[in-house]
């Protein structure tokens, strides 16, 4: 099966996300990949999609792509701005949110998610910018999903700094810790999809995206990765997913 | 009442060494220019809040005049690393600097409970994280009627709490609208507050969506032109994405930012 | 996404015997007409909450909907007694009427916890008072940071919350504006929620200090023009303080109270 | 010392009150006779009181006087209207308001105040209103004053519930429960003025209104009244303060 058209991984990547995204969900927008994704799937099947972003806009409508979570045009197009504690206490805390679309910098194989440092906490190697709005994204959203290029540097044995809860230890941990959101059910990566397992909660690799050879995949994670008896390939990009992507311009460009 | 000041006069009668200070504005109406004046004074030993440490964050850090960071997201939104606060904590350079790190939604909490006279607020989250591990300003709390383990997040009361606003009239009373993040809850948990804004007007006629801090809420108002710049400010300019990108490669290096500082702040 | 229904098949679907329903407008927007819905229903067994209980809630006392009150201000604003409630109260009829008290305060923060999605809210409030003493909704908490005792008041999560408002739109984003009290709140802490207005039109245009709740967060939407009456809708008409003075002399007398609703309500 | 003029009771304790109030001063204003004095105030020396009324309406300037806490012109003429949240929580229980201003129906020598109930609360024989803002007003304003009209009915030596609480039992208490403002400074009554011993805290007549007799108040007083070594005369009412309270129209006449 070959596409037509060349195309990116990172732009199958986030065909493949937008993909999950349905008209009239409630998503709260994680900057970056889950942004572009989720401004994509409005351009294709799911126009009345409704972006919240943690700066507090509610069904912003953006004709360009926001560089940040602040953007202008997400003010002047949104159903309602609210203040932050709003965004986060009425909104998200109660279990209102769809999807909570998130990205990281590292993920374990329960879907825990780090974005604050590598290395050691109080002497990191690498800074990274911190939490954000994911670590109550990914606790109270109705379902989580996660976009991250998949290496043996982001898909690790282990974090060295959980941020975000997936499902901690296993399947019993969201409870644990009073999570009110069943938590990850999907990650998409340049290379497939993986989702939980219904009992352990541990990602088996589900999907491959087109032209993927599942051992790229193996070797691009940083534990033994489970893949699915049934290993299906993801649909190419189509014409139409194509153009919508690439005529999605950035506000910073 | 507030009392219209310039921006010089106002960080230095209401800012001091080792103060903690709030620099608020969630990408609309950053307080910049706020900054770069602590930048100027050569202010030390500031305990900076702020929810997103971007550019101004950036800057005061690697100009030493932060020591400590309370905050939830430090990068440069849709570009990437800021290099300065990266900088600090991965090698202390140019000094070291203490960070009391929370999500987004924890540190909201904080300014919440310093806005209400409360010392603690109650929310879920933290539980499960490292962030729960590492923050003194977390701690578990039980809920009395159903028994249930939530946490509560130390209220946070700046010294001073600086933002930016699009107008202020004569008596002091300001006017902000489009996105306000944080502002209003910055403001009032403030010991003292400063408004820096576009511009002094006789009367505020009503915006659709504003926020107003009657006069006796605020401290100390000034008016800077452009005082949010990069930053934008709905219905006077726009975000300068440009120069957003642009600090990445300033920013990398200690010697091209000190330079861009000496050209540009100082 | 809101369903947009008749005020009669709104009461009918969202609200059985036995629910606790929230009725918000705080002097302005009061649900009047969704009152005299579940009048005419004959809705029985009501937890009824509300903030200030005033005319509609002494009209379902009086009619006998109301097993429990939860409130925190039961007057007739300016004017004096509610004369059903004090008869309820001091007299059980039509029935006994079971209080849960609080001060404004608290009541907010219950809906505050509510809309939250939190067990319960912080606040400074309560101790030393009667009402400490007597509600089973007010518990003492200790701040984990200073040690200081607060008092924590439960969540209110309504089973349905209703209120009044101006405007919805076809797709049932709704807003409001002027005096929006605890409204926003009531709506969100309720489990559904009814929301009357004056009128459904094809585009929402923004008025300044309008509140809007997306279609998303509101159950039901159902237009009642004069569906405040003889509260007020700024925009629409005023408030009917005639009225509000009328129904001391109406209200005080339990066959005058009977043949008012019987003429006006049933 | 005769007035040129005849004036009510009422009348006399309404000036009374606007007197005791100054411009630009906060005010947390509860319905009824505050909100007439306040009104008045604002008509006479203090055109720039700020009124805060718990309906949400800051710094009102209505031209007529409202019958409710949330009349119309309130929200018209105010400098901004917040949430009912924000009232209590953001302005006034962080101690910003300068002056709380509240009736009873009842009060105690310690001014505690009550306005639930007489007789039992499980069974009262008169069912009032309760208690609305008046609790943190009392608790948390820098300065609370109080007008209610004096009897023994409603001066009384124990209240049946403690709505508010002024001082509780003596001097501790307040910070025994952990209010912050310093607690009533005043009470204003038809008769005259009371103020709270600086040691005791236990309310003293200090003021007596022009022709009333001590011993009036005395017998009006369900205890044993404390009178000031110098008890001094209340102003009479001027020609502006009486014109502007007959010019106070109601919003509901």
């Amino acid at each position: 099966m070959e596409s037509s058209e060349t195309y990116t991984s990172d732009e199958m990547m986030s065909i493949a996300a937008a993909r999950q995204l349905r008209n009239n969900q409630i998503c709260f927008i994680g900057i970056g990949l889950p942004s572009k994704a989720a401004n994509l799937a409005r351009r294709l099947h799911a126009p009345d999609l409704i972006m919240i972003y943690e700066s507090g806009t509610i069904g912003a409508k953006p004709t360009r792509l926001p560089l940040s979570i602040g953007d202008g045009e997400l003010g002047e197009t949104a159903d309602a701005i609210v203040s932050v504690p709003e965004i986060f206490n009425y909104l998200l805390q109660p279990g209102r949110i769809d999807i909570g679309f998130l990205g990281a910098a590292q993920i374990d194989k329960f879907a825990n998610l780090n974005s604050t440092v590598i290395g050691d906490y109080r002497k990191p190697s690498v800074r990274l910018p911190g939490a954000g709005g994911a670590p109550e994204i990914a606790g109270a959203s109705k379902r989580v999903i996660v976009m991250l290029r998949q290496s043996t540097k982001s898909f690790v044995e282990k974090l060295p700094f959980i941020t975000s809860l997936g499902f901690g230890t296993g399947p019993h941990d969201r409870k644990k810790y009073g999570l009110t959101g069943s938590g990850p059910v999907m990650v998409i990566t340049d290379l497939g999809l993986l989702e939980p397992d219904p009992n352990t909660k541990e990602l088996v690799l589900t999907h491959l995206h087109p032209n993927i050879e599942v051992e790229k995949v193996i070797e691009s994670t940083g534990w033994t990765l489970k893949v699915a008896d049934e290993l299906r390939i993801t649909e190419l990009p189509s014409k139409a997913e194509l153009e919508a992507i690439r005529s999605l311009v950035s506000a910073g460009s | 009442m507030a009392e219209v000041v310039s921006l010089q006069d106002g960080i230095r009668h209401l800012l001091k060494d080792g103060d903690s200070v709030a620099l608020e504005g969630f990408t609309h109406l950053i307080p910049m220019a706020a900054g770069h004046e602590i930048i100027r004074q050569r202010k030390r030993d500031l305990t900076l809040i702020r929810l997103t440490p971007d550019l101004i964050s950036d800057q005061l850090i690697g100009m030493g005049c932060v020591s400590k960071l309370v905050f939830s997201w430090g990068g440069n939104p849709g570009v990437g690393s800021l290099h300065r606060f990266r900088d600090a904590v991965e090698h202390s350079w140019p000094q070291p600097l203490v960070i009391d790190e929370h999500s987004h939604a924890g540190l909201t909490n904080r300014y919440v409970a310093g806005a209400s006279g409360l010392p603690f607020a109650v929310m879920r989250g933290y539980r499960g994280t490292g962030l729960d591990e590492f923050s003194t300003t977390v701690a578990p709390i039980i809920c009395p009627f159903t028994g249930e383990e939530l946490r509560a997040v130390a209220a946070v009361n700046p010294d001073l709490s600086v933002i930016h606003a699009q107008r202020a009239d004569r008596k002091g009373n300001v006017q902000l609208w489009g996105i306000t993040g944080i502002q209003k809850e910055a403001v009032l948990a403030g010991r003292k507050s400063l408004v820096t804004v576009e511009e002094i007007v006789d009367e505020l006629d009503p915006r659709h969506g504003d926020v107003i801090l009657p006069s006796w809420l605020v401290t100390a108002v000034a008016m800077v032109p452009g005082g949010s710049r990069p930053s934008y400010a709905a219905g006077y300019y726009q975000r300068d994405n440009d120069f957003y990108v642009a600090w990445d490669s300033i920013s990398r290096d200690r010697d091209t930012f000190l330079a861009w500082i000496d050209e540009n702040v100082l």
